[in-house]
């Protein structure tokens, strides 16, 4: 699983230059390091060396059940399968994290996974001072071998897959997107599931609401936004809020409890089946890094880390959390069949980060929004 | 004037260091209640906090905006102006700052390019003070409601402008185009810390000088006292007002300025630091008094730094540092009762001359 | 007076146990130090029922603390209260008034914002849920002959000084006080008010109610009270039986009781100043009209022409427009109409800062609430309104030794009793405040003074030399505006003097042409 | 537009502008008693958090909705004697005071929460009930937004009516006024300052903890950390607009609580405006309407300034 470079993109990796391999070398002392920029030093791709010590920063909460959860909990459990520390540093903001970089660097960490687009600027920066390994996510042009990885996460491919699913499912023909922000994970899903969705029912109507800036867990306006998507007659929500989705879970229960025709929820990253009580999780755009995490372990021993991590429907990266028993048969072979044609190539999910051509894209899709 | 407050220079030394003691004792019962070892998370705060040569130099370059937004803070509240609005005007002065720096950089040589950066760092925070001041001076609106609610409008317009007309359109995420490294702010010779330590320093003994030595700011202090007496011992209130707000709101956006050329190299969508809340904290505990600023400040710098590499390494939820900041906060206000309370029982001792 | 000689029989003939059964209130051996001062140094006063004893005392002599402590504000240091025979320790105020103590205190204790009935019935055990409309009968009844002109729901703030001070009074009856303290309730008051206010007195007096009167005018201690206590620099130097006040005639009493608060006087020397010579107009008003706080008409189309080294006397009950006016020519206040012109210029509506620097200053009478900053020093204060010139600063920067310099000159001259420079203003007596704040606006060496009560509160000796000090500056060539309710003191000093009432100038005297009688019923609007 | 029913979709804006208002409202009512008695409490946010903490662990635990706002409201009285003690007994500076609650609020039920359930997500199996009104609740549109609500909801508008009875008509309300605007005054006639203060301070953070229980029991039924999301301040603002009048401030928190509901209409009707102009509408409206309404606002006289008897 994992290695090649993503379908959609160039691969980066030939803009980078070549890696001299040389010995392993311990890491060079903090305030040298931190002086002037050890240019002079080798990249410190030490094949044969021993991975002891695995970091994951992450802007928010490790129990977000979200997107920041999901890499830490990967993390831990790869680092418990090889028995290696794996330490998660959480609640990081989009501050300066040079300070807990440093402090990863000082205790000889081997490899830090800066776990948020918003990182991929501080850390490849680190990186070249520090010589420290470290992998940021969505940021090829940085990929610098035995140094610099970068993590493509192709979740639009996903949740294509989940719009797919809202357009079978849906019998008001209304379906509805609630979203914590615009980050580009969110825009990336967002519009693959808008895609999905017109694929599937091109009348569909398609609703879009953002609860607030970085409004992770404003889970009462959460559902305060999610019940209006569904007063406005939708009666599937595909709801991405870490925190605050639970937020968006509640207002479909109560909708439901209401009585009347049923709604479902479709979530993303992270599996809420253990608290959806009232069984309306239909699905959810799951994630998992455990693949490539230990992939990028085994390069860094290997002495091949530095390149392109792609997570995608073909290698499993980025799939559909399975369907909820009583989903009839022509959904699933829907979906189904979907994911054949891209694991095939055939089809090609566009993905898009920036919000203004979110924005343009979903418009030219659903116009009569 | 404080300059002649009757609380001798000593004693905030020692009410703060039992003050610390107190906050971290309660801390530390707190911890082995649910189960930790507070020593051992302690050891690690001092080790890594002051211990390391990192953990050092990390904690004086966090200080930095910290002593900028304080600088500003103080210029405001001794003058009753009450600008909440610190946050807003940092995010409007770095947004600024990180439009104009990636432009310049390269155009133009280093040192112009950072002050005009600066600059626009400066600007962006005033023109987010100015709405606010001129709230207050023409409809009489109470800044502390207006500047609550600019700090949010400036998170929406900031994250917007990132979003869509300065976007890097190179990156994924929404940030703007980054400041190559070599026109950063450079580093104070022989030491890892940029320069940003000693604007924040210089803007602190700035504000002191102000308050101390000249009219300006003897006015700024009789309108805190009492707008009434400032107006009919001929003082321009509105003007002072608006003054005041604009300069702290100033500062704040140099603080902006200082963290995207120092730190950060670009503006980001959803960064929000929100040095706002602390440096309040800062400017009370030094009780208004400049000077004493600047050590509180590396302090609180040194708690969010080796609190933070506490909480991961003792595996505590890095909540613990707000409470332990909080707890602080608390016990100082107390430190202060009593400091006054001592120093009342001083003045009785006076020998009691006759008459008035 | 009839009430008076009643008394001094029941003393004269059979005194001792009449008289210590007479007594209701004994403080005994009270000692109270502040900071740097002993306020009361072992004070010893007695208040007899049904009489009324006045406390004089110069500024400073610690009259207010005694009252203070004995209305529960202040906890003495030493010393006891025996009330009613059994020793008393008042701790709160509550405690006061549970012993029926009531306080009219110096400065005002009414809350602005909350309407007379509110005020009055605040802290009064009461149900849960007000009754205010039973409180206003009984209120209504209790009142008599005591007339408040204005309905109970008006909000306190939009009171006149004389009306609120009623309310003060009211507040004390309407709870059944048996001691009254008053803390210099004369001073803010009228002559036809202060005659108002005794006849009130006289009357609780007659109730049986006991009263102590705080003042420094030896003519009303006279006038109304019983027995006279004399403070000095916090002891009690000497108290006055009905015996001693009724036998003496007056002058020599007088030269005692002064001789007592101040260890001798410095005479005082009346010389009629030179008529004003027929100059041009220094300061001229044409047809000024203003609004007051509550956007009423508060001065109407007055117009005044005041030369070189005049000093104009403006009487008038408080409240006619007196303040608004003075706040107009210092640029405090916005004149809606008419135009001010100080030595030909205009300078209308231009703003304190420009008065100030034009020559115009203004000592308001509203001492902590809008002339100095209380928490303060005393160096910073003296220089409020001359901080942006020489020597205090130079080029934007402060020159703190030429300020301290300053303070310590002024304190001297003006023989402020002050610790020193740095103490805080609000620590200071009533008068010595004010002693401060007239010696600020003096050296600023104006072209034009306007003084609104510059006398209000200070002890004879003070007035007498505040008095001076205006002639003195006046007769420097600057134009003194003297507004005031104290109508002696106006026909003392002004050389001509104008009447106010309802915002408006009734009439204007030379001195010589000036009398008593008429001004006085100008001043009730009385046209004769 | 046409597909959208636009009756159902009315009345859940409305219901959701009403639900929104109702914690603005309850922490901005304990604030008016708070900042009329002359304390200004800038930790409501603070207060609000534990309160909702508290809440949801006792609701948890003893499967009782009520039980839980019961405890929300006593962690904020909690809180409330706390400032108060310091505040008017120690006469500690009430701004430090105010943001040491804020961040320790934050703090302790970040930490708690964390220590207490890990990554693990409890919510709670019990919830308040909507309770009809008869006939009312059938009004269209309207009808079933203000009148199919929790009983709290109903209890919270209610107590715009009895606070501003109290403030206004009783004695309590009186002295507590008189304590806020000059309290010596007040003293000299008897009113004993502090306890009046407490009492002020306690009912302020009885109605903060309430309104943060109100999020983590009766709105939603779990704990997020951080849930709050600044509603505390935006509750100090809304105070100031309603001029410290129980009336003009649950105006306040209406227009505020539209203002939130009209910003997701406007999205989901598709309005072709970027969405962060659309989020600022709430903040910008109330500076609007401050300018509009409330300009030239007398604070309470002694707000914030602690009282010392025979102190000049
Ligand atoms: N709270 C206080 N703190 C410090 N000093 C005080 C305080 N109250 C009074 N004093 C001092 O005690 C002395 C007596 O003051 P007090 O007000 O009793 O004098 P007074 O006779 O009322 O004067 P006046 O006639 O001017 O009102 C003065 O020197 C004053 O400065
Ligand atoms: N208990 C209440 N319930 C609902 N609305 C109220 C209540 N009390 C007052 N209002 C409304 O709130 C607004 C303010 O009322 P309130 O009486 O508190 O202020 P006000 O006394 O009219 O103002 P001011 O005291 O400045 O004259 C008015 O529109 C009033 O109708
Ligand atoms: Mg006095
Ligand atoms: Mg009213």
């Amino acid at each position: 699983a994992g290695g090649q470079p993503a379908p959609t993109q160039a691969p980066a990796v030939t803009k980078a230059p070549v890696a001299q391999p040389t010995v392993a070398q311990p890491p060079a002392p903090t305030q040298a390091a931190a002086v002037k920029p050890a240019a002079t030093q080798a990249p410190a791709a030490s094949a044969g060396a021993k991975v002891k010590k695995v970091a994951i920063v992450i802007p928010a909460s490790r129990t977000d059940h979200g997107w920041n959860q999901q890499g830490a909990d990967n993390l831990t459990s790869v680092g418990k399968e090889l028995g290696i520390t794996a330490e998660v540093a959480e609640n990081q903001g989009y501050g300066d994290i040079t300070p807990v970089l440093r402090d990863l660097q000082d205790k000889g960490f081997d490899l830090i996974i800066c776990h948020a687009s918003g990182y991929q600027t501080v850390c490849p920066e680190f990186a070249k001072k520090t010589k420290v390994k470290v992998a940021a996510i969505e940021n090829q042009a940085a990929v610098t071998p035995g140094l610099i990885s970068d993590i493509e996460t192709q979740a639009q491919e996903a949740a294509y897959l989940a719009g797919v699913l809202a357009g079978k499912m849906t019998k008001s023909g209304t379906v509805g997107v609630v979203t914590s922000g615009e980050p580009p994970t969110w825009n990336y899903m967002t519009v693959g599931f808008a895609e999905g969705l017109k694929a599937t029912k091109p009348d569909a109507k398609f609703l879009y609401s953002v609860i607030g800036e970085a409004a992770y867990e404003d889970a009462a306006g959460a559902k305060r936004v999610t019940a209006s998507e569904l007063a406005a007659g939708a009666d599937i929500i595909f709801g991405m809020g870490d925190g605050a989705s639970f937020g968006m879970v509640q207002a479909v229960e109560e909708h439901n409890a209401k009585g009347g025709a049923k709604a479902w929820f479709i979530d993303v990253i992270g599996d809420k089946r253990d608290i959806d009580k009232s069984k309306l999780l239909l699905s959810s755009v799951l994630f998992d890094y455990s693949g490539i995490y230990k992939q990028m372990i085994k390069d860094v021993e290997a002495g091949t880390f530095g390149k392109v991590y792609t997570m995608d429907v073909k290698n499993n990266g980025v799939h559909l959390l399975d369907l909820p028993p009583g989903v009839p048969a022509d959904v699933a072979d829907a979906v189904q069949k979907a994911k054949a044609e891209i694991v095939a190539d055939k089809l090609k999910v566009s993905a898009i980060s920036d919000s203004q051509k979110m924005r343009a894209r979903i418009n030219e899709l659903f116009p009569k929004r | 004037m404080n300059r002649r407050s009757f609380v001798s220079a000593i004693t905030p030394v020692i009410s703060s260091g039992l003050v610390i003691a107190a906050a971290f004792l309660v801390g530390a019962i707190l911890l082995s209640l649910l189960g930790k070892n507070p020593l051992q998370a302690y050891h690690v705060l001092i080790s890594r906090g002051l211990g390391s040569s990192f953990g050092v130099s990390e904690t004086l370059i966090k200080m930095a905006p910290l002593l900028i937004v304080s600088a500003g803070l103080l210029i405001a509240l001794k003058a009753s102006v009450w600008n909440i609005g610190v946050d807003g005007q940092f995010l409007v002065g770095a947004c600024l700052a990180g439009v104009v720096a990636p432009k310049l950089a390269g155009a133009i040589p280093l040192v112009p390019m950072l002050f005009i950066s600066a600059l626009a760092g400066v600007l962006g925070g005033m023109l987010w003070g100015v709405i606010p001041a001129l709230l207050k001076v023409r409809y009489g609106l109470n800044e502390i409601i207006t500047t609550i609610m600019m700090n949010y409008v400036a998170v929406y317009l900031t994250s917007w402008l990132v979003k869509g007309p300065f976007k890097d359109p190179q990156v994924v995420p929404p940030q703007t185009a980054v400041v190559p490294e070599a026109f950063r702010l450079p580093p104070i010779p022989f030491t890892p810390v940029h320069i940003g330590l000693l604007v924040g320093l210089i803007a602190v003994l700035v504000v002191y000088l102000l308050f101390r030595n000249t009219t300006f700011g003897f006015k700024l202090w009789v309108l805190g006292q009492n707008p009434r007496t400032a107006i009919h011992a001929g003082m321009r209130v509105s003007r002072l007002t608006v003054l005041a707000l604009l300069l702290s709101a100033g500062f704040a956006g140099l603080a902006g300025a200082n963290d995207v050329l120092g730190v950060k190299g670009m503006f980001q969508g959803e960064w929000n630091p929100g040095y706002g809340l602390t440096g309040f904290a800062l400017v009370f505990l030094a009780r208004l008094d400049s000077l004493w600023v600047v050590p509180f400040a590396y302090f609180f710098s040194f708690l969010l730094l080796g609190g933070e590499i506490m909480a991961r390494s003792a595996n505590i939820p890095v909540y613990f540092v707000d409470v332990l900041e909080g707890l602080m906060l608390v016990f100082f206000a107390v430190g202060v009762y009593l400091e006054r309370t001592l120093a009342e029982r001083d003045r009785r001792r006076v020998p009691a001359t006759q008459g008035g | 007076m009839t009430s008076r000689a009643g008394i001094d029989s029941s003393t004269t003939d059979k005194a001792g146990s009449q008289d210590s059964q007479n007594v209701l209130v004994e403080m005994r051996g009270i000692t109270k130090r502040f900071p740097g001062v002993v306020a009361n140094d072992g004070i010893t006063l007695t208040i007899r029922r049904g009489e009324i004893h006045a406390v004089l005392g110069e500024n400073g002599a610690g009259k207010t603390t005694l009252m203070n402590i004995l209305s529960g504000m202040v906890c003495p240091d030493e010393g006891t209260i025996v009330i009613r025979g059994q020793e008393a320790n008042i701790e709160s105020p509550q405690d006061a008034l549970r012993h029926r103590i009531g306080t009219v205190y110096q400065h005002f204790t009414l809350v602005p914002n909350l309407s007379i009935i509110e005020n009055v019935v605040l802290g009064t055990p009461s149900r849960f849920v007000l009754a205010l409309n039973q409180a206003e009968q009984r209120l209504r009844e209790m009142l008599g002959g005591f007339e408040l002109t204005v309905p109970l729901q008006t909000q306190v703030r939009h009171l006149s000084i004389g009306q609120q001070q009623r309310v003060e009074i009211l507040k004390v009856v309407f709870r059944g006080s048996e001691v009254l303290l008053l803390d210099e309730p004369t001073s803010v008051l009228t002559p036809v008010e202060v005659k108002e206010l005794f006849g009130i007195l006289l009357g609780l007096k007659a109730q049986g109610v006991s009263l102590v009167l705080i003042t420094h005018k030896l003519e009303e201690a006279l006038e109304v009270s019983d027995r006279i206590t004399i403070l000095r620099q916090g002891k009690n130097v000497g108290e006055l039986g009905p015996a001693a006040l009724a036998g003496k005639d007056d002058v020599e009493l007088k030269q005692r009781i002064v001789d007592l608060m101040f260890g001798g006087l410095p005479p005082q020397e009346n010389g009629g100043r030179a008529k004003i010579a027929a100059a041009p107009a220094v300061l001229s008003l044409r047809d000024i009209t203003a609004l007051g706080d509550r956007g009423t008409l508060a001065v109407q189309e007055m117009s005044l022409e005041l030369r070189a080294s005049e000093i104009f006397g403006i009487a008038g009950v408080d409240g006619n427009g007196q303040k608004e006016l003075a706040e107009v020519i210092a640029g405090q206040r916005l004149a809606v109409k008419g135009r001010v012109t100080l030595d030909g210029v205009e300078i209308t509506n231009c703003g304190t800062s420009a008065a100030v620097k034009a020559g115009i200053v203004y000592v308001s009478d509203d001492r902590l609430g809008e002339a100095s900053v209380p928490a303060g020093s005393v160096a910073d204060n003296l220089v409020l309104k001359a901080i942006d010139r020489a020597p205090f600063s130079k080029r934007a920067m402060l020159n703190w030794s030429a300020i301290q310099a300053n303070a310590l000159r002024l304190i001297h001259e003006f023989e402020v009793k002050a610790p020193g420079p740095w103490t805080r203003l609000s620590t200071l007596s009533g008068g010595n405040i004010q002693k401060l704040l007239l010696a600020r606006e003096l050296a600023l060496q104006p072209k034009v003074l306007v003084c609104n009560k510059p006398t209000h509160g200070l002890d004879l000796k003070t007035v007498r030399f505040v008095l001076q000090t205006l002639r003195a500056q006046a007769d420097k060539g600057t134009v003194i505006v003297l507004i005031s309710s104290e109508l002696d003191e106006i026909l003392a000093l002004s050389d001509r003097i104008g009447v106010m009432y309802n915002g408006r100038l009734l009439a204007t005297f030379e001195r010589d042409e000036a009398d008593l009688e008429t001004i006085g019923h100008l001043m009730l609007g009385v046209r004769i | 537009m046409s597909a959208v029913p636009l009756e159902g979709f009315t009345t859940a804006l409305l219901s959701a502008a009403l639900i929104a208002a109702v914690p603005l409202l309850l922490a901005a009512l304990g604030e008016t008693f708070a900042e009329q008695a002359g304390l200004l409490n800038l930790g409501l946010e603070g207060m609000m958090l534990t309160g909702a903490f508290a809440g949801f662990f006792v609701a948890l635990n003893t499967n009782s909705a009520y039980a839980g706002l019961a405890a929300g409201l006593g962690a904020g009285v909690l809180w409330g004697l706390l400032f108060g003690f310091l505040a008017i007994s120690l006469r500690v500076d009430q701004v430090i005071l105010g943001l040491a609650i804020t961040i320790l609020g934050a703090g302790l039920t970040g930490f708690l929460f964390r220590s207490l359930y890990g990554a693990r997500f409890p919510t709670l199996d019990v919830s308040l009930p909507k309770v009809a009104i008869p006939l009312l609740a059938e009004v269209p549109i309207v009808g079933p937004a203000l009148f199919r609500q929790q009983v709290v909801v109903y209890l919270t508008w209610a107590l715009v009516v009895v606070s501003s009875f109290v403030l206004s008509r009783t004695r309590f309300g009186l002295e507590l006024r008189a304590v806020g605007e000059h309290p010596f005054a007040a003293d000299a006639a008897g009113v004993k300052v502090f306890r009046i203060r407490y009492l002020a301070i306690a009912i302020g953070g009885a109605m903060a903890g309430l309104a943060g229980a109100f999020l983590s029991v009766a709105d939603l039924n779990f704990f997020v950390p951080g849930m709050t999301v600044g509603q505390g301040f935006i509750a100090i603002a809304i105070t100031m607009l309603g001029k410290w009048k129980p009336g003009r401030v649950f105006v306040g928190a209406l227009l505020f609580g539209s203002l939130r509901s009209l910003a997701t209409g406007l999205q989901v009707v598709g309005v072709a405006v970027q969405p962060e102009f659309i989020l600022m509408l709430p903040y910008l409206g109330l500076i609007v309407a401050l300018v509009l309404l409330a300009g030239r606002t007398a604070l309470p006289g002694a707000l914030a300034i602690p009282y010392e008897r025979g102190r000049r």
